[in-house]
């Protein structure tokens, strides 16, 4: 038997393309072969090489949950030549798909825990499949916190989804913008990530933090974890490295001895206490 | 067999040979079909790397053209052009690159006639080179994998 | 040699440069390599002989090396070249490199601004290698389609290592144009078509810039002589258009600039 | 191991029965200043004499450029052709046993986890005859790697010149077995057992410990002066990747027209800036000091954590053609010292 092509994609249809923010979108993908749709399985924090034939691929969690079958989505910024590329897609469109790759949050570890999600910006996307993931499996859990930052009320992704949990009597929402990137009828907070995060001071018995964001919002939050006596093993993030493959072969996604796209994206910090820092 | 109808990508300015071309079609000269005419500011934007693109891209012949000396709309842009053509002629001549593949006209807006007797010049003159093989062989080897040396 | 060494310690112990960049001992006998002596001991391994052909003016652009300090750099004549060149491109000011212009005999000679390495260099000879002129001469001699089919098997080899481009002192951009994908000028990939349009966009981009000194195809580990491409126009631009490379520091650049009457004989 | 006698003069005689039976030929040849290898028919058409091949036999297995898929676009629609890979049997002659260790290492990469569909199919395509080393340079280091110029690790058939005018065979493989099948008649039995070939060989100098380099990496990754002094002379290209045979990190690209197009890998090195450089301007590894550390840890560190073996084969090729005369051994026989 001849060994499938591993770089050989899925072929998926744009069924939707949402607005979020200047510059972001998020896709909504159905799978073009019904057969592959139904057997396509996926875990929470699992990322996948989203290719647009003439260009390239590129690299970005999927942002929907396990739990809603039937389609993915990713959310994404227009940067570069593939993102710029996605970004042109319409509705109906195809575009390939490679994946799920990589590890997952362990997030059957985690019932009964108290789960605080800490995100800015376009770093949200990966801590909202775990979102939804534990709010359509809500009674396992315990109190669901979420602390959500972007520069300006424009920047914030996900808004009606946001609205949505806000509503919902069972997750404590956060939403905050950096100084100055407030509007005149802004509720939220007004501040830096860290700074809100050490305001709320949630609780570290019995809880996890998952924590996505700017490399610099994630330096200067990790200390006001450690204030409120999180230990490295309860603190997780997901780890974007450049990436081609995503199966452990191109070799670009490599850090120490892990290669991200097998061993990550997901690290509890402890994990990444012994990692060389470059990422 | 069909006659071998050659593929030509021609580069011109906005000001004069595009306007040129215009006046060709408004005067109702007929010229020949084979020229894909892509219009550009100013022949000073006519990076060296478009006209690669083009034989890349399956073109068998290349024109350039754009305002005589002295008639730029941006004063000097074209004196720039005519120095990268001479520098870059030269090199692709260096290479063994067929230069009877490039052409290079000054066109003005009032040289609607000029415009079709050197297109159908240069069209014929492809015509008689052939298909541009040398470079549509060496797009065609990025279909094979390069195992060796 | 002694007074190269006794040069570089004064200068090294009187803080006057932070580097000394120069030739060293290399790892196989026959060998020299780039060394960068910060402190007056380690003088004892500068030394300079015909093994020294590395253009070390690349080393003046790297940001690691521009760390140290201000720099002294040993001088050959195509680093001298190369060091006129850059700051005709504005890339390094005046005073900020010290040259240490050496010869055949042993003297070395204090360069410490643009002027005096002008001067220095005025009086010697810019032609290519006679090897150079012959391999030249034999190319242009060929038939269209020999060149092609010459250069094609050269360029066969090609692996797309940018060897000839790290090691070009005037291929110092932050980011290539090989490098711009939006759209993807040039192909990433080594076959025969994106190895053919990567050196004419080299050659092009270093049109009338070389300045002549055959670290490309030094570098090359396959040996491809590529130095040829860009001699070929340099040779093609100081013939047409009177400027030569490397020879002042404020010389105009032959694709910038123009004259009413450049003469040409092939456009209609 | 068995040990046969093969006539240099029959080495025509041997390619001839090899291409009838449907095999390619790859042998080293000359290509100006370099050896390179190339598709062969007869002995005559090889390098001579060289040392090191300038280029590894590694395009065999993992060409520097090879398609991963086409496609074509009908409308909006997208039509994906599922590259097939067919692979000719071939045969390498006339590597180095350094080089044919190298295969393993690159197995290990492309065979963990993920398979690797291209890289498997050439693999198993592919069949090795090493030359034993008579001749080194300083360059060469395969004894303080765990190899030797007569070392029969990955060849499936290894031939030392003995004498003159003779090869002595040793079967490593049953695939080096079917070689010797394809022409039993130009393969003499060894005449009085097993033959010393030591004295023929090339003396390679071990440069340091193994041991004590893997012992010591992990300890100074953090002294970042230490590397970026190695690096100092270092000029970011990708020479030593692409000519290490045991190197295989790829790049993957798209190229298309508005017909169709295709994906290919094409080889990429650590050492190059934009490696891991991401869209948004960050770049985990900015100075080339770090980008050196990369490829000394994951060569002699990681790639053994995690794949069991180290991803060098001391053939010399990156410090031989390195145009700053970064020499590998050189730097790793230093940081060996530090340890001590």
């Amino acid at each position: 038997m001849i060994a499938p092509n591993i770089y050989k994609p899925y072929l998926m249809r744009i069924e939707k393309i949402t607005d979020e923010a200047p510059g972001i979108k998020t896709f909504r993908l159905v799978f073009t072969d019904e057969q592959e749709g139904r057997d396509f399985r996926f875990k929470a924090g699992q990322f996948g090489e989203y290719g647009v034939f003439g260009e390239g691929e590129c690299t970005f969690c999927i942002a929907s949950s396990p739990t809603r079958t039937g389609y993915i989505e990713c959310t994404f910024r227009q940067a570069g030549r593939v993102t710029s590329a996605l970004a042109d897609r319409e509705e109906g469109d195809l575009i390939g798909f490679r994946g799920p790759y990589g590890n997952t949050f362990p997030i059957d570890d985690w019932q009964g825990k108290n789960l605080i999600f800490i995100a800015g910006g376009i770093a949200l996307p990966p801590l909202r499949c775990v979102i939804w993931n534990v709010l359509d499996l809500r009674d396992r859990y315990g109190d669901v916190t979420i602390v959500y930052g972007a520069r300006t009320v424009d920047d914030l992704v996900y808004k009606h989804e946001l609205e949505e949990w806000r509503r919902r009597g069972d997750v404590k929402l956060i939403t905050t913008v950096d100084p100055g990137g407030e509007t005149p009828d802004w509720t939220g907070e007004v501040g830096f990530v860290p700074t809100i995060v050490e305001k709320q001071a949630p609780s570290a018995a019995n809880a996890v933090a998952l924590v996505c964001g700017p490399p610099i919002m994630i330096k200067l939050t990790l200390p006001v974890l450690a204030k409120l006596d999180f230990t490295p093993d309860q603190i997780y993030t997901t780890l974007e490295n450049r990436m081609k493959c995503g199966v452990g072969k191109c070799g670009r996604c490599n850090v120490g001895k892990y290669f991200v796209c097998k061993d990550g994206p997901v690290f509890t910090l402890a994990q990444l206490n012994d990692l060389p820092p470059e990422y | 067999m069909t006659e071998f109808e050659p593929k030509i990508v021609a580069f011109v300015c906005n000001w004069c040979t595009y306007a040129g071309a215009d006046l060709t079609g408004t005067a109702r000269i007929k010229y020949a079909p084979n020229v894909r005419i892509i219009r550009l500011p100013c022949t000073g934007r006519i990076d060296f790397m478009l006209v690669l693109k083009a034989f890349a891209g399956g073109a068998d012949g290349v024109i350039v053209s754009g305002c005589h000396p002295g008639d730029c709309h941006y004063t000097a842009g074209n004196y720039h052009a005519r120095r990268r053509w001479i520098v870059f002629r030269k090199l692709l001549d260096f290479v063994g690159f067929d230069i009877d593949r490039i052409h290079f006209a000054w066109v003005s807006a009032a040289e609607g006639a000029k415009w079709a007797e050197f297109v159908n010049a240069v069209t014929e003159r492809i015509r008689q080179l052939g298909p541009f093989e040398d470079y549509h062989k060496l797009v065609a080897l990025g279909n094979e994998p390069i195992e060796v040396a | 040699m002694d007074a190269l060494r006794n040069k570089a310690r004064d200068l090294l112990s009187d803080g006057s440069v932070q580097v000394v960049i120069g030739y060293g001992p290399g790892s196989v006998p026959d060998q020299a390599r780039a060394v960068f002596l910060r402190r007056p001991e380690q003088v004892g391994a500068l030394f300079f002989d015909d093994r020294c052909h590395q253009n070390l003016a690349v080393y003046l652009t790297k940001p690691e090396v521009k760390a140290l300090g201000k720099p002294a750099i040993v001088g050959t004549p195509a680093i001298l070249r190369s060091i006129l060149q850059l700051a005709a491109e504005n890339q390094i000011a005046d005073g900020q490199v010290l040259a240490l212009g050496v010869d055949g005999d042993g003297r070395v000679t204090e360069l410490p601004d643009f002027k005096s390495i002008e001067d220095f260099l005025a009086p010697l000879p810019a032609d290519l290698s006679p090897q150079e002129q012959e391999q030249l001469a034999r190319i242009e001699a060929m038939s269209r389609s020999e060149r092609w089919n010459y250069w094609i098997d050269q360029l066969s080899c090609c692996l797309r290592c940018y060897a000839c481009r790290a090691a070009c002192p005037l291929c110092y951009c932050g980011r290539c144009a090989v490098e711009a994908n939006q759209p993807q000028w040039i192909p990433v990939a080594p076959h025969p078509r994106g190895v053919l349009e990567w050196h004419l966009a080299r050659a092009m981009h270093l049109a009338g810039r070389c300045v002549n000194c055959g670290s490309c195809a030094k570098a090359c580990p396959l040996g491809i002589p590529i130095h040829l491409l860009t001699q070929m126009l340099s040779q093609e631009v100081a013939k047409r258009f009177g400027l030569q490379a490397g020879r002042s520091a404020k010389r105009e650049y032959v694709l910038g600039t123009f004259k009413p009457d450049d003469a040409e004989d092939f456009i209609r | 191991m068995e040990q046969r006698l093969l006539k240099r003069e029959s080495v025509g005689q041997l390619f001839a029965k090899l291409a009838d039976a449907g095999w390619r030929i790859v042998g080293p040849c000359r290509s100006g200043e370099a050896v390179v290898f190339k598709d062969v028919h007869a002995p005559q058409e090889m390098a001579a004499d060289y040392v090191q091949t300038t280029l590894s036999p590694k395009s065999v297995v993992f060409p520097r450029y090879e398609l991963l898929l086409r496609y074509r676009f009908e409308g909006k629609d997208v039509k994906i052709d599922d590259e097939q890979i067919t692979v000719v049997p071939t045969v390498i002659f006339g590597l180095r046993p350094c080089d044919a260790r190298s295969l393993a290492v690159l197995n290990a990469v492309f065979s963990w986890d993920y398979q690797d569909v291209f890289f498997k199919t050439r693999l198993e395509n592919t069949t090795i005859i090493t030359v034993s080393c008579t001749t080194s340079d300083p360059y060469c280091f395969c004894t303080s790697v765990n190899g030797g110029p007569g070392d029969p690790q990955g060849s499936d058939l290894l031939l030392t010149p003995f004498d003159a005018d003779e090869y002595l065979v040793e079967i490593v493989t049953d695939r080096g077995r079917a070689i010797v099948d394809q022409a039993p008649e130009l393969f003499a039995p060894a005449a009085g057992g097993e033959v010393n070939k030591v004295r023929v060989l090339a003396d390679v100098p071990v440069r340091f410990e193994m041991s004590r380099l893997v012992e010591c990496l992990p300890r100074v990754f953090n002294d970042e002066a230490f590397w970026a002094e190695q690096a100092m002379r270092c000029l970011g290209c990708g020479a030593c990747a692409f000519l290490c045979p045991a190197c295989a990190c790829f790049d993957i690209q798209d190229e298309a027209d508005r017909q169709g197009g295709v994906r290919y890998r094409c080889w990429d090195s650590c050492g190059l800036s934009l490696f891991t450089l991401h869209t948004s301007g960050h770049n985990p590894r900015t100075t080339q000091g770090q980008r050196w550390r990369q490829r000394v840890m994951h060569k002699f560190s990681y790639f053994k954590d995690r794949l069991g073996t180290i991803a060098c084969v001391g053939c010399g090729r990156c410090s031989r053609s390195c145009p700053a005369d970064m020499n590998l051994a050189e730097h790793l026989q230093a940081l060996a010292e530090t340890s001590a």
